[in-house]
């Protein structure tokens, strides 16, 4: 039993927070996430040099070595910082996708571009339907001579505008395969969204855009397995950005009514602000232990689904009691939008949709229970 | 025990109806948060004051009918189902400063005021909160100091929201910082054109504009004091007297908002409908509007009684923005993915209303009182609890 | 709009909470609980002359004949009391089963003993599924030339131990109809169940016994009609019962929480303890207007489905709120059978079951919406 | 990260969970709310006693043998699976007396006393709360005075659960009434025989006896006087750091018969379980019982670590208090009208179960401190707020 990060964990995970300590503050995001592209590309490159893209990688590729758990104590401090760059959609989401069901060609190929901070990836999986369910994929893949053509509609797509590659889930009847396409490929319209977070969006339409062979990832129609093991880690990796991101709200919130003063006393002295304080406290908590067993068990190679699916559900409740509760005790201040708090309030919600919402996954959990699996 | 209006209260039901059908109907609801909607709002209301719908309840003297406050309720709750939101600050003038000026102004801010309020061709923007006054109103320290004919006042005030726009500041200011906080407190009308006072744009999450004012030696005639020098606490208070007056409407509309969505959208084949957690949700949430309502049609009839609702008004307030929140976050949930989208996007569902929603909830259990504030009010006036804090 | 009782109501109120303080404490309550009747007969004879079980009944038949909205006040005011009686059953299960299906006949028959105090009604409706369904119905009665004969059992019967006379639901083939059953009839045996609250309730089974052609209560095979509209009064009426008790468990709760001191002060003085105590107040207040409201509509024979269902609702959740709070702010005290706050607290559970529990009521409501009812 | 118990500990789980099989495996659950479940608890814990699983944790030197905490967390855990309560104060010799003694007691005290509390032989009756000493323990009133070698208490407690069978009162008592209050209490080990004393037996909700506690001019030896004097308060305090050790076995079995329930119950041909609302709720549920699992191991893990928890414990308590709150009310739910049956009725389901966890819930948040003082705790000791009340 250890419920501590490794040393070698803390030293990356102080490493990030010095750099976006310097680099990324609210100016920073304010500006940033006005841009067309969502994120900064010099800053990029220095996380690249950080080791951050690759940190999951091989050696062999270009990246450190480490493991999924290391990633996400990274995204854990990425969330505090609401940091706005593809840094989730292409660690979690590309890479991922890429060392799960990549050839040896893929992998020497795409890889190394991915830790040396040169291509940006995404996925492109959400249609019309907005659910992570098989049967909502539409866009079809048609085979041709030299490959697949794809057309249809994606939705949802995290930088979609910006990045290079989109591991783009397609249908070929009635089973699902997955695909490496070139994100400015032909036949490709982008549509940005507006979004309540940082996060750009896109709608990408798919016009007969050409796929050759060698860019079916994972085996041809089994690519829906292939997304499954992708969805789990993204999930997870999700709830630790969302941990970041409540834990540094109740930092803030507790630094903000130490200071405070109304009838003539700080009001982190009212009980009503306490108890408010301790009610995200403990939903922190709750989230943050299974968030970390759920993590490691999948840096270890263990079966992990149902520990992501109850992860997710708790993270989605406490982030967004967290920024509730933390504009209860802020009041005025935290409803401008000079104030951070905002920020944090849109992301919550923003993430509790992201790779499974609360009744999304408490469906998987009782689906799970149904099918006979322990509740202890 | 009746539950009924009077015919002559449906009647003038009928008629708000079509009269906001007529303005609003057909047209997609007014963004509240958006720039444009300030000079729409106002023409409204204009013609809401040529009707003489802004002051029903006033004394016939001062231009009113001395309508039961039942009519001005049964106003609002029609503008709020027709989809005009009744916050936002709007007609300040005619909900607190005319009351107010009828029981202790001068015969000469009646007469200058009163009329211009009635037709609403000027409005007033509350002045109260500043940057160490916010729950602790008390503590406010922007000061006038007396200097012969006139006050000058200097400080700063905070999330005044209609400032941009409205003509007059009903402003609270310290004129005996000597005084107990309660007791040094004065009220002013302060053109809003004085020189001296500069604004800083500030934006809601929701987007709406409000404002951070500042004072610098503004010169103020001593003829727009507000009744006795230092009762201005005393004032400001009893003025929220008249603003107790709640309605269900706007949830009314998100309700409905979220049960049209669930009855018209498929996903996995299913209408959304068809998920018996959100029917069991939304039967809760219908149980609770209609409750509320009632509560509402209460504090109605008891001002119509001139009962004068005490802490009943607090639990309205706590109730009716704890709802807006359970609502939202029912629609949110029920939107997935199409929740983060926001007005003007693509795909947006209910043109952004949603969205706009889930942003203005945010809202609603702060401003006008934090339900923390209100739930004490509850335990001390109405149950009669001791103050601990 | 008037949300006033009339002067004679509030007389009534006054009167029965006079008699209830003077003969219906605790001491009463735990005494007579244990009791194989469940009730004081001498007590209900006097309840009788205060005219409380004829107070529905018109006056050809011995009543007072106010209406269902005087019986809810009064109703209110035994909820203060958790009066021990089968008051209820008699008048809001019997006398109006009677009133709304019975015939001139049954109506000159039954209605006197009612009022006068000299017939126990109740209501044996619930089965083994323990729900208010029309297919839960399973007992049968089967034709013989001088009636009928009924087989089958019946559960949660209030005071069935102790009752005169049952209104029985019986299944012929595929639809139910009503019959006025004398409670002692040969064939019925009694088996007491354990409950939590005051209310005494039993297991009936019924083997054969024999009821007249004169006994059957409204129209043949359209009982189940008549057991809905009772059955929405009784919804309401428990409503009513429900706002005594809580609205009684927030008087001694105020009462003790300014009296009881702890760290130097009042505890009603702690933030936590106000907080807690509002909430009791926005439950009731929110249940109180709605109950009302149906309880004139149904006093005016308006159509009230919808607001019984959600008044049921709303009262359920106060009710087991006010009990969890007042036991929050009494600590050990409350915690105590000498204390009268745990016999609330059963009876908040046991009450929202009674005539639908929270489920049922939303899926009525829901149902409503469905067929296109206006939420408004 | 680590998320896995050493082979050691796997194995002291099993024969752990081999003892409790035997012991308690097949028969139905020991009703905790029956007299008759005293002398069968206490039989079981003395029979723990001969394996030295009370006492694992305490030095060699007392008869322990230095293990860490998490086999006693395991143990715990493993006894609470089982259906064994591990609440309702038993062994308050082991986990409280003991280790305050072997910090603080006299040679002789330890001599006499540790041997027969690791046997299970004595245990403790905890002597802390008055009519007016609840949530402000340190206001108690019980007096000693001191005269020759003895100290004469009289005065009353009250809800001291074990009284009526413990063979010693772990009493605290004011020894000092001229010193603040917090510095003037002693806690003394008092023979539950001494004349003097007499019990006024109560029961709770649960139907657990509790019992008024009161002493005439009860003679207790000065060799029974724990530690120093008046720094009984200070002991008593850190006595609750030994008891930090949670498990939330008893929630597995609750979650776990309601799951049972729904799928082996029909209504209206349906199982419940097919209910989707309820799906969603058990869901909820057992997440957060994994969440809390990993809690508890978490605070078994520090203090293994010899990192003291401070408000963890707290968290920790107002959490699973208010879960077994949410689990209790989701079967009462399900039941419909079988919940309102209690254990002994015809029909009365999970054996009368699911009523006694009705009643059990409601102390769950209020015995052992309040929800609400451990907010306070959470706020001020875990994130530093400033006290306020």
């Amino acid at each position: 039993m250890d419920y501590s990060f490794t040393e070698q964990q803390q030293m990356l995970k102080k490493a990030a927070r010095d750099f976006l300590a310097a680099r990324c503050d609210k100016a920073f995001i304010d500006r940033i996430i006005k841009t067309e592209d969502g994120f900064d590309k010099g800053m990029w490159k220095e996380m690249a040099e950080l080791g951050w893209q690759g940190l999951m990688i091989p050696e062999e590729h270009g990246g450190t070595g480490g493991d999924f758990l290391d990633l996400c104590a990274l995204l854990e401090e990425t969330g505090k910082s609401l940091l706005p760059a593809p840094l989730f959609s292409t660690t979690v989401l590309g890479a991922t996708a890429i060392l799960l069901g990549g050839t040896k060609t893929q992998q020497s190929r795409f890889l190394p571009k991915i830790a040396s901070g040169d291509s940006v990836f995404t996925m492109a999986l959400l249609e019309k339907e907005g659910t992570y369910a098989e049967a909502a994929i539409k866009l079809e893949a048609h085979t041709t001579k030299d490959g697949y053509t794809l057309s249809g509609t994606k939705l949802f797509v995290a930088y979609g505008g910006s990045a290079d590659y989109l591991i783009c889930a397609a249908r070929i009847g009635t089973s699902i395969s997955l695909f490496i396409v070139d994100a400015k490929a032909k036949g490709i319209t982008h549509t940005p969204l507006v979004v309540m977070s940082g996060e750009k969006k896109y709608e990408l339409q798919f016009s007969n855009v050409a796929v050759p062979h060698d860019r079916l990832l994972g085996e041809k129609d089994r690519g829906w397995h292939l997304v499954e093991e992708v969805l789990e880690r993204a999930a997870v990796a999700k709830c630790a950005e969302m941990l970041g991101g409540m834990q540094h709200v109740l930092d803030f919130t507790i630094d903000y009514v130490k200071r405070r003063v109304q009838f003539g006393r700080p009001i982190g002295s009212f009980q009503a602000v306490q108890h408010h304080c301790a009610n995200i406290v403990m939903g922190i908590e709750l989230a943050r232990g299974i968030t970390w067993e759920a993590a490691w068990r999948i840096s270890k190679g263990m079966p992990a689904s149902m520990e992501a699916a109850m992860a997710k559900q708790l993270a989605n409740e406490a982030y967004l009691r967290t920024t509730a509760l933390a504009h209860q005790v802020h009041g005025g201040i935290g409803l401008i939008r000079e104030h951070p708090l905002h920020l944090y309030y849109r992301e919550a919600r923003t993430s509790a949709y992201a790779f499974g919402d609360t009744a999304h996954n408490a469906d998987r959990v009782a689906a799970s229970i149904a099918a006979g699996a322990a509740i202890w | 025990m009746d539950f009924t209006f009077t015919k002559e209260e449906r009647r003038f039901r009928e008629e708000a109806r079509g009269f906001f059908t007529a303005e609003v109907g057909g047209a997609p609801p007014l963004d509240p948060e958006n720039e444009a909607f300030v000079p729409k709002m106002r023409a409204i209301l204009r013609r809401l004051g040529e009707r003489g719908w802004l002051t029903m309840t006033w004394p016939k003297e001062y231009g009113g009918t001395d309508a039961s406050p039942m009519y001005r309720f049964i106003l609002l709750e029609e503008m709020a189902l027709s989809g005009l939101t009744s916050s936002g600050g709007f007609n300040t003038g005619g909900r607190i400063v005319g009351p107010t000026l009828i029981q202790y102004g001068t015969k000469e801010q009646k007469d200058f005021f009163l009329p211009k309020i009635a037709k609403y061709e000027i409005d007033f923007a509350l002045g109260y909160t500043e940057p160490e006054a916010g729950s602790d109103l008390a503590s406010l320290k922007m000061l006038a100091v007396e200097d012969g004919d006139e006050f000058v006042i200097t400080g700063q005030k905070m999330y005044n929201t209609t400032c941009h726009w409205a003509e007059y500041h009903w402003l609270a200011v310290r004129t005996d910082p000597k005084a107990p906080k309660h007791k040094g407190i004065s009220l002013f009308m302060v053109d809003m054109k004085s020189p001296g006072i500069t604004l800083t744009p500030m934006y809601a999450v929701s987007g709406a504009r409000t404002n951070a004012v500042f004072y610098d030696n503004v010169r103020v005639p001593k003829s727009r004091l507000v009744g006795d020098k230092n009762k201005g606490f005393y004032y400001a208070s009893t003025a929220l007297a008249y603003e107790r007056i709640f309605n269900v409407g706007m949830h009314a509309r998100m309700l409905h908002n979220i049960i049209t969505y669930a009855q018209t959208t498929k996903r996995q084949g299913k209408l959304l409908w068809d998920e018996p957690a959100l029917q069991r949700e939304i039967a809760r949430h219908a149980a609770k509007l209609r409750a509320l309502r009632l509560l509402c049609y209460k504090i109605a009839w008891q001002m119509s009684k001139k009962i004068m609702p005490s802490y009943e008004a607090s639990s309205l307030k706590v109730m009716t923005s704890e709802f807006e929140k359970e609502l939202v976050h029912t629609g949110m949930e029920m939107l997935g993915h199409y929740g983060e989208l926001e007005a003007g996007s693509k795909h947006v569902p209910g043109e952004g209303a949603f969205a706009q929603g889930y942003h203005s909830a945010a809202l609603a259990t702060i401003t006008g009182g934090a339900s923390e504030i209100q739930r004490n009010v509850i335990a001390t006036r109405g149950l009669g609890l001791p103050r601990g804090d």
